[in-house]
């Protein structure tokens, strides 16, 4: 019944209608403003819900398809659309929103209507990324989403502020206007900005790893990988603690998801040509971030790394597929390391977002993130304390969370690919453990700290709902993943049986 | 030959003008300091009505006359408006900045509405001798306008810089323009068009001609390098008439490039593309590389005109209906971009002080949130970040230069815009990340403010709906 | 060698070297001389070319009006002319090597290989009853009558500036005015005798 | 006979010599402005030799409002140098810099 | 039945989540009740299982009960497989779990003495353990019960993480904290070998559930897999190898046995049920489980065994020399579990199996006992300060006893029968490296001995506490400690003589574990003994039994009769006693080379690699290379007028040259 509905339209314009609302309403009733807000999230998130109940798992057509001409001289469309592989990925979008809502709730006092407005466009703009078809309005989402996130690092953030949000901004734009070329370079191959019609097109091997050179500066920044991760670590640092959430839960899979979306489909050659390069530096990325992460002194920067070493997991998964493909005698696999990405960047999203929030309702109550300002948090705050036990242990990838299925699978697919392959994967186990649960130690465990720490307040019931409903989703997703995987499935296969066919 | 009214009326919108010009001048002689406004709000009404003529006298097809000298088509009757309506917005802007400064006075208006016919003339001309008179009339008034107020040494130092330079540059065109002349025996544009595709022309003599024509081209548009006048004039002139420089000649600029060069020495394509080529990727290097060293706005401005410039002359170097299309988008996008930007540097500016420094915007969204807004919005789409409409021009400039195959042309664009980013985002970190040290609250008047923020939020919308601009260029580039 | 040609050359010879004397001369004034020269020897090589309206006018607009007005600011502006040149000879150098090399592109394009003879004859002297005013006239107010209204603002234009820029209302003390208007409207009693009273000075 | 090529040559050493004047001249900016009068004498000796040569009148009419135009420009520039000279007490050209980088 | 399966492990877990969650409100009582409750249901269902088995009335049960996912035609379900293996674990540990939550209530009263006054979280400490223990039990019943990799994996991974946080209960204790990460962190080392062996059986087999990899194996045994250039594996090796890596993380085998002597930093309890019954024999489990792949692979067998010997000795002698009375039961633990692996490696694992539940009984029973001493001593733990502790403590006194002669292979005791068997098997084997092992265990048996009753000499007898103060408090524990303790010497003493025949030799393990016919030891075994009566007087005519008496003796030579013989071989052997008392310097090594080590690199790497190299090289360096240029680039613009027409002529040159010339 909600088929013919404009459901993605809604749910992009109904939050960027509403943050300017928002921002229009001012400071002055800062409580009223906040409300508003909050009404704008939920109800997106309602709006949001559909996509995934009226979902067809069966096929990997692209389902609650909107075109419509917008510049109709150079052939670009507003063309929405989602399928197996964006649909998770928008209601992880949406649901997350409402959490960094309700955590800046009172703890944002400048501005709080700028802030709030910030996080309600993004949302919609986020969700432009995932569900545009068109390859321009795609990248115009893509960069759109860059603006908000610049002041949102930049006014609320610490004291590193400029340094990092400018070194995000640029790193990223950097990364996405040679995106902006290939893609023009491909309109004029197809005629069109059609995502799905770039997915048929035939190109030459030295087109394609042009392209995908191009595409990988855009997702690989994105991501990020190592060795253009260095962004990352600094503008979790500085953003506040929604703006860390938002951009490790949800900015960080859009890179993946432009991996899976126009790398593989559209250059499946020079993606198997330089699978390679995408493998070593996804497993750098597992390795050498994780020994960095271990000397970390500040939890956001620490949780930063985690994430680059979690996200390696991801562009592994995504493409070990084409090495698994190479090999004429394996028969399986291939799905499995891509949809073990998939879930990885879902999970991903809920862990990195409760760890973060973590960190954010420590910093609230002390205004420090270094690890040697803490101790013995649990003797003060034991509920918050559980929750972060349990956040670090789906971080470390414990089965039963949602951090170990992503990863159990990638492991399992690299196998198929190439034994060192998933020995060095699964060093994860140990290292991603190190770290976090290192951290663990020297913060929530232990004799209290310092009198800060005796003093401290445990969680209220506005921290309780958020960490609490993310920490449901995490257990949930891990404890049966099925319905995730299950609609992402045929859509995942489909883009398989693409990119095993040469487009020379 | 018979003269008839009716063969005046195609050129119906100069000669209003130019009325318009002579009637405030007249006027302004007999009104008291105080009531000065009379010829401000004279020039405007016949700005706009000089659109309303424009319209009228419309006919949307290409009509050529005087013998050549003037041609009357859709792309003249676009880039008129656009040049009427942008001059009105200086206008309005540089009204408190002038009276503030006690140079509130009806020869501003009088040569700023005979700079627009110099434009006007410009756009619709057909042959070398009337480009080049119009020109002259832009540049004359453009001088004047530059010295203007006359107690100031850095603008009677711009402005002597300006017109040194300026006769330089437009002694070259006519030496460009007389080899033209000797080669095609012609300087009607379309009988020059004719000579040349008949071939049996020197082509080595026509080549030596383009690139004196190209240079007078270059140095209208502040292509470097012939760009040195940009930024001291930009800097020295009055923040009313840098306004006025920076925004409206480049779209009559591109009307130079358009009738000269593609009217004219169509046929030499081949040859300007390689000029061109060198002017823009070094405007986009120096343009964006020196903007960053800048620490007065006006300056920083002027080095990112020079890079947009590159980027407009992609977009005529791919010398494609796209490509004209791409690059008249784009000029009259920057031209609409700059006027918000130096508007906003005149809403800052009080007596006594201009808000010329880059530390004046600091805290800017303290002071006032929807005017940092604005700012905001005209710098990310002069850095060209999407949804701003400044992203569409770049993208459908590098489209064209895509599609004729000079995709490198396009990653240099996109790998100088790159640095350019940064320091326009240094002017939005300066708004929203610092705190201000000046509290003054701004005192613009309405008017300024209503239109400003029209100016600020085109950039919003034109972006999200890049398509009706789009489609009017791309008519009228035919 | 043809009369026409000596003349030519001798013309052109004190051109060139009238030229050179106007951007070598230390003294404006010289140089604007100098340049009077050549535009006089412009204007008989313009007859030559059987330009004579033009060489007329360019001795008549040029020379007439328009050294005179370089020559009048020179005057006017107070120039310290000894340290005029300094550093010329410093800049020679350069400034000869790219001029040379300007020189030779140009030559190279302009050369009798281009334009020589034998591609362009030389036109047949006109004939007796032609008018080059007339017929200069004649097009110039019916093909060029838009450019020719178009000059006619361009003066305008120059009129308006050099005048806003230059007219200065002089007021207050600086210097001391008579306004004949003002005073033929004086009126018998205050305008006139002016009391004023004083405090008794001890 | 005259080529159309003397001309042209001789055009071509005035453009050249009213350059060298612009380069060499750091001092006077009348200087400047005279070299480009020079500069436009040479524009107009090209375009009368042409017109000469290819008979038609065009050319003449071209050096016509150039002259026009040289006439106006000269005032104009004249005039900026006037208020230059009242602000700075100099035409020197090398002090000409307070508008730089 | 699946019902039944669903509660034997859904009962535990909802206790664990009533007592967890809501165990503030709720209150003390309510949370031992829910969850002692839910663990007794389970034990008393899993005997319910178990006697079904025995009568024959149970049919093997293998089933999902969902599916967890399916991805790339690999279907993982969480399932149960019920069999007879799954039903002897069940038993022990619903058992011996049942026993720890009474035993508990007792021990942990009070508890907030443990916690500084103001912690929050000490406030509920005690419904909080008997959350977690319950949790435990759910968690090991689900690997026990798993019918695939993946949820053994599950099992495995949550066992590890209740193990890690009962061994930092504590958090107050930099110590248990520092032990508690250090566990987690060895068993991780040992789960990335597990991890990657499942995921070669996933990728090979196609499959991750048990019944249909074993149907597979027998086709893929010779299987060859490329790992670098020309050099390559046998697929099942690596498969054995890798998956006994995991087992000797969670098994405590050397090198990976360095977590366990640690985690007695735990409350007492859960020594007993995690880090000696119940989770540590996981691992056993485990290879036992997987027996049709093992047998598939002499290499593996070889690794297992070599691995097992050296740990149940070197294990051992340290036990020898410890002092504190929870760490020599951790390193009897140790030293037998070594034993079991050893069994495993000559393919007896029946006897691996037996000797792990003889073991859970007895050790539990020990470290019950142990706990009770504690209590007794205020939390001493130090035997060196106790002494004559009998008189204060019979209860305790006597079931150590039993436990310790079970533990040594006193005859007919379940002990004797389990140890027995392992060396008997481990004489008829013929793989690599059984010679070696037969030697360790023989040596294992005496050391066994020597420090088991060294420890009850210097605990039950000799003259008595030194501490005055602590004498006058010292009194038997109450009776929820006692009644465990009997409960438990139960089977310790009687389960070997009733069960060992079925399980050892019987009809009871033939259709669950598979072993090959050149590799059953325990066949050969059988041959000579006919029930527990001929095993009891076959050990008399092996070496085992004298050198067990050997080591009591010696015990009660060197540390009751003379005491200064113990001084003077400490002196005499000093860099020996050292050695052992450094625990072989494995601790400082693993602190130096992998913390110290790793930390190490992530400094250069961050430092070096990410701030020097990348950020300040290559970002920020670009970006101060952009400055610098601006700022040199801005000096062309000189200002000077001149300049500018220069820049302008020199353009033209340009132009004209390039496209004139």
């Amino acid at each position: 019944m909600f088929a013919d509905w404009p459901i993605l339209s809604l749910t992009i314009w109904l939050p960027i209608i509403g943050g300017f609302l928002v921002l229009a309403s001012g400071d002055k009733a800062a409580g009223a403003t906040r409300w508003t807000a909050l009404a704008i999230a939920v109800l997106t998130f309602i709006v949001s819900l559909p996509l995934y109940s009226s979902f067809d798992p069966s096929t990997a057509q692209m389902q609650f398809v909107e075109r419509l001409p917008w510049i109709p001289l150079f052939h670009i469309e507003y063309y929405l659309g989602v399928d197996g592989i964006s649909m998770p990925l928008i209601i992880l979008t949406t649901f997350i929103t409402v959490f960094v809502i309700i955590a800046g709730w009172e703890v944002i006092q400048y501005k709080p209507s700028h802030y709030m407005a910030a996080f309600l466009i993004m949302e919609g703009v986020m969700v432009g990324v995932f569900s545009a078809l068109d390859a321009m309005l795609f990248y115009v989402f893509w960069e759109a989403m860059l603006i908000p996130m610049f002041l949102i690092i930049g006014v609320w953030g610490g004291p590193n502020r400029v340094y990092a949000t400018i070194k995000f901004f640029l790193y990223t734009f950097f990364g996405s206007v040679f995106m902006l070329v290939a893609l023009i370079y491909m309109y004029f191959q197809s005629g069109s900005f059609d995502i799905l019609g770039f997915h048929g097109l035939k190109l030459g091997l030295s087109e394609q790893i042009l392209i995908f050179i191009a595409f990988l500066m855009a997702f690989a920044v994105k991501v990020p990988m190592w060795p253009v991760h260095t962004w990352l670590p600094d503008a979790h640092v500085e953003a506040p603690t929604g703006g860390s959430v938002i951009l490790a839960a949800i900015m960080l899979k859009i890179g993946g998801y432009g991996f899976l979306r126009f790398s593989l489909p559209i250059t499946p050659d020079a993606s198997s040509s330089l699978d390679w390069l995408i493998i070593t530096m996804s497993l750098v990325a597992v390795v050498y971030i994780g020994f960095v992460a271990l000397v970390q002194q500040d939890m956001k920067k620490l949780i930063a790394y985690s994430s680059i070493a979690h996200m390696g997991f991801v562009t592994l998964g995504f493409f070990i597929a084409f090495m698994i493909l190479a090999n004429p005698d394996a028969t399986s696999g291939a799905v499995l390391g891509i949809e073990g990405g998939m879930v990885q960047m879902v999970s991903h999203g809920f862990i990195s977002a409760a760890m973060f929030l973590c960190v954010g309702v420590l910093y609230d109550r002390l205004h420090s993130r270094e690890i040697s300002d803490y101790g013995g948090v649990i003797h003060t705050m034991p509920i918050f304390g559980g929750f972060m036990v349990f956040f670090a242990m789906a971080n470390a990838g414990l089965p039963g969370t949602s951090g170990f299925v992503g990863e159990f699978m990638v492991i399992l697919a690299s196998f198929r690919a190439d034994f060192w392959f998933a020995v060095l994967a699964a060093t994860t186990l140990i290292i991603g453990a190190a770290y976090t649960l290192w951290m663990v130690k020297r913060v929530v465990f232990g004799k209290v700290g310092n009198e800060g720490v005796a003093a401290l307040q445990d969680i209220n019931n506005r921290e309780f709902l958020v960490l609490g409903s993310l920490a449901l989703a995490v257990l949930i997703l891990g404890v049966w993943p099925a319905p995730l995987v299950e609609v992402m499935d045929v859509s995942i296969e489909h883009l398989l049986k693409h990119i095993a066919v040469s487009k020379l | 030959m018979q003269f008839e009214m009716s063969s005046l009326m195609p050129v119906l919108p100069e000669i209003f003008i130019l009325s318009a010009a002579c009637v405030v001048l007249v006027v302004d002689l007999f009104l008291k300091e105080e009531r000065r406004v009379v010829s401000y709000g004279m020039a405007q009404i016949s700005l706009l009505l000089a659109v309303l003529v424009t319209l009228f006298t419309a006919t949307g097809e290409r009509q050529i006359l005087f013998d050549g000298s003037v041609v009357r088509d859709a792309m003249s009757d676009v880039l008129k408006i656009a040049v009427y309506l942008i001059s009105a917005g200086a206008f309005l802007y540089a009204k408190d900045y002038l009276r503030d400064r006690d140079i509130f006075k009806g020869e501003f208006y009088v040569l700023g509405l005979f700079a627009v016919l110099g434009m006007m003339v410009m756009i619709s001309a057909n042959s070398f001798l009337t480009i080049y008179l119009g020109l002259e009339l832009l540049a004359l008034s453009l001088y004047a306008l530059v010295a203007f107020n006359r107690d100031s040494v850095q603008g009677s130092e711009a402005a002597m810089k300006y017109f040194v330079l300026g006769a330089l540059a437009s002694g070259m065109l006519l030496y460009g323009i007389s080899m033209v002349y000797g080669a095609t025996g012609s300087i009607e544009f379309g009988a020059v068009s004719q000579a040349l595709a008949n071939s049996g022309v020197d082509k080595r003599v026509l080549v030596f001609g383009l690139v004196f024509v190209v240079i007078g081209m270059a140095f209208k548009f502040g292509a470097v390098p012939f760009h040195m006048w940009v930024p001291d004039v930009y800097h020295g002139a009055p923040t009313a008439v840098t306004l006025f420089i920076g925004s409206t000649p480049k779209i009559a600029a591109f009307a130079l490039a358009m009738r000269m060069l593609v009217d004219g020495l169509g046929v030499l394509h081949a040859d300007w593309q390689g000029m061109l080529v060198i002017l823009a990727v070094l405007s986009m290097g120096v343009g964006n590389l020196v903007a960053i060293a800048q620490a007065n706005i006006k300056r920083m401005l002027a080095y990112s005109t020079i890079s947009h410039v590159g980027f407009i002359l992609l977009g005529i170097l791919a010398g494609t209906g796209k490509g004209y299309t791409a690059a008249m988008f784009y000029s009259i996008v920057y031209a609409a971009m700059a006027l918000g930007g130096f508007g906003i540097v005149m809403l800052l500016s009080r007596k006594g002080f201009e808000a010329e420094r880059l530390d004046d915007y600091k805290g800017l969204n303290e002071r006032s949130p929807w005017f940092a807004g604005m700012m905001l919005l005209l710098m990310f789409s002069m850095a060209g970040v999407p949804p701003t409409v400044g992203f569409f021009a770049k993208m459908f400039v590098l489209e064209a230069v895509v599609s004729v195959d000079m995709t490198w042309l396009a990653l240099v664009g996109v790998f100088f815009s790159i640095i350019g980013a940064f320091y326009y985002l240094r002017i939005v970190k300066l708004m929203y990340f610092d705190k201000p040290v000046d509290e003054t609250p701004l005192s613009a008047g309405l008017d300024t403010q209503v239109v400003l923020s029209v100016n600020g939020l085109a950039m919003l919308v034109l972006g999200l709906f890049p398509a009706g601009l789009l489609s009017i260029c791309a008519a009228a580039v035919g | 060698m043809t009369f026409e040609l000596i003349v030519f050359y001798l013309f052109s010879a004190i051109l060139v070297a009238s030229a050179t004397m106007v951007i070598t001369r230390r003294n404006p004034v010289h140089s604007a001389l100098f340049l009077v020269l050549a535009f006089f020897s412009c204007a008989a090589i313009w007859m030559l070319a059987e330009a004579e309206f033009l060489a007329i006018v360019l001795v008549l607009v040029y020379v007439g009006a328009v050294m005179v007005l370089f020559l009048f600011v020179v005057m006017m502006l107070d120039i310290d002319v000894a340290t005029m040149k300094a550093g010329f000879i410093r800049y020679l150098p350069v400034g000869l090597l790219v001029t040379l090399a300007m020189l030779i592109e140009i030559f190279l394009v302009v050369g009798a290989d281009n334009f020589g003879l034998d591609k362009f004859p030389s036109p047949a002297p006109a004939a007796a009853d032609y008018n080059n005013t007339e017929s200069l006239g004649n097009v110039l107010y019916t093909a060029y009558m838009y450019q020719f209204e178009l000059a006619a603002v361009i003066l305008l234009v120059a009129i308006i500036a050099a005048i806003g820029l230059t007219l200065r209302k002089r007021s207050g003390t600086e210097v001391r005015q008579q306004d004949p208007s003002r005073q033929v409207k004086v009126k018998k009693g205050p305008d006139r005798v002016r009391l004023v009273k004083m405090e008794a000075q001890d | 006979m005259i080529a159309l090529s003397d001309y042209l040559i001789l055009g071509a050493i005035l453009f050249s010599l009213s350059i060298a004047g612009i380069f060499l001249n750091r001092k006077n900016v009348i200087i400047l402005l005279m070299c480009i009068e020079l500069m436009l004498l040479a524009v107009n000796i090209n375009f009368v030799a042409f017109s000469h040569f290819l008979g038609d009148s065009a050319g003449q009419v071209f050096v016509f409002f150039i002259l026009t135009v040289a006439a106006a420009e000269a005032a104009i520039g004249l005039a900026i140098l006037v208020v230059l000279f009242r602000n700075r007490r100099s035409i020197n050209v090398d002090d000409l810099d307070a508008l730089k980088g | 039945m699946e019902t039944i399966y669903l509660l034997i492990v859904l009962a535990p877990l909802l206790g664990a989540i009533v007592a967890g969650l809501f165990g503030g409100r709720i209150g003390r009582g309510a949370s031992h009740w829910v969850t002692s409750s839910g663990v007794g249901l389970s034990a008393l269902l899993s005997l319910y299982v178990l006697f079904g088995f025995v009568t024959g009335g149970l049919e093997v049960f293998n089933g999902a009960v969902y599916t967890w996912m399916v991805s790339d035609g690999l279907r993982m379900e969480i399932g149960f497989l019920v069999d007879q293996l799954t039903a002897v674990m069940l038993v022990v540990v619903t058992f011996v779990s049942f026993c720890v939550h009474i035993y508990t209530i007792g021990y942990m009263a009070h508890d907030e003495e443990n916690w500084p006054g103001e912690s929050l979280a000490g406030s509920n400490s005690y419904q909080r353990f008997f959350a977690y223990i319950s949790l435990f039990t759910f968690s090991m019943l689900m690997l026990v019960m798993s019918n695939n990799f993946m949820q053994l994996f599950f099992g495995w991974e949550a066992v590890g993480l209740v193990s890690y946080l009962l061994i930092g209960f504590w958090s107050v204790r930099e110590t248990a904290i520092f032990a508690n990460l250090k566990a987690f962190l060895v068993n991780r080392v040992g789960d990335f070998g597990f991890i990657l062996g499942i995921g070669a059986v996933a990728m090979y087999f196609g499959s991750i559930d048990y019944a249909e990899v074993f149907a597979r194996a027998p086709e893929l045994a010779n299987t060859q897999i490329n790992v670098w250039g020309d050099e390559s594996w046998s697929l099942m090796t690596l498969i054995c190898v890798l998956l006994f890596i995991g087992a000797m993380g969670k098994s405590a085998q050397v090198p990976l046995h360095v977590w366990l002597p640690d985690s007695m930093e735990g409350p007492t309890p859960i020594s007993a049920l995690i880090h000696a019954a119940t989770m540590v024999t996981a691992g056993v489990f485990m290879v036992a489980r997987m027996s049709p792949l093992y047998e598939l692979s002499e290499t593996a067998l070889t690794f297992v065994l070599v691995i097992g010997a050296t740990t149940a000795l070197f294990t051992g002698l340290i036990g020898i020399v410890q002092n504190d009375i929870k760490r020599v039961v951790a390193y009897s633990t140790l030293s037998q579990l070594g034993y079991m692996m050893v069994a495993l490696g000559v393919s007896a694992y029946a006897a691996g199996i037996f000797h792990l539940m003889t073991h859970a009984f007895f050790k539990a029973l020990l470290f019950l006992a142990a706990g009770s001493v504690i209590i007794g001593m205020h939390h001493d733990q130090d035997i060196r300060n106790m002494g004559g502790i009998k008189k204060y403590m019979p209860v305790t006194y006597w079931t150590s006893l039993l436990g310790s002669l079970a533990l040594i292979g006193f005859p007919g005791f379940s002990g004797f029968f389990s140890k027995d068997a392992i060396i008997e098997a481990v004489h008829f084997s013929t793989i690599a490296g059984s010679g070696y092992a037969y030697f360790a265990v023989l040596a294992g048996v005496f050391i066994t001995a020597l420090y088991s009753f060294r420890m009850f000499f210097l605990v039950f007898h000799g003259t008595g506490p030194r501490d005055e103060h602590a004498k006058a408090h010292l009194h038997e524990s109450p009776k929820v400690v006692t009644v465990p303790l009997v409960l438990l010497a139960i089977p310790s003493v009687l389960i070997g003589f009733f069960t060992m025949e079925g399980m050892l030799f019987g009809e009871w393990f033939r259709d669950v574990l598979f072993v090959l016919p050149q590799h059953d030891t325990l066949a050969r075994l059988g041959e000579g003994v006919h029930g527990p009566v001929s095993m009891v007087a076959h050990g008399f005519a092996g070496f085992a039994l004298y050198f067990a008496a050997a080591g009591v003796f010696a015990a009660w030579y060197i540390y009751m009769k003379r005491p200064e013989i113990a001084e003077r071989i400490k002196s005499r052997f000093g860099i020996v006693h050292r050695i052992l008392d450094k625990k072989y310097f494995f601790d400082e090594l693993y602190q130096a080379l992998f913390a110290g080590g790793s930390r190490g690199i992530g400094k250069l790497l961050w430092s070096l690699g990410d701030r020097i190299l990348i950020d300040g090289l290559i970002i920020n360096g670009s970006a101060k290379a952009v400055g610098v240029v601006a700022g040199w680039a801005r000096n062309i613009q000189t200002g000077m007028l001149y300049h500018y027409a220069i820049a302008m002529i020199l353009g033209l040159l340009l132009l004209l040259t390039w496209f004139v010339i």
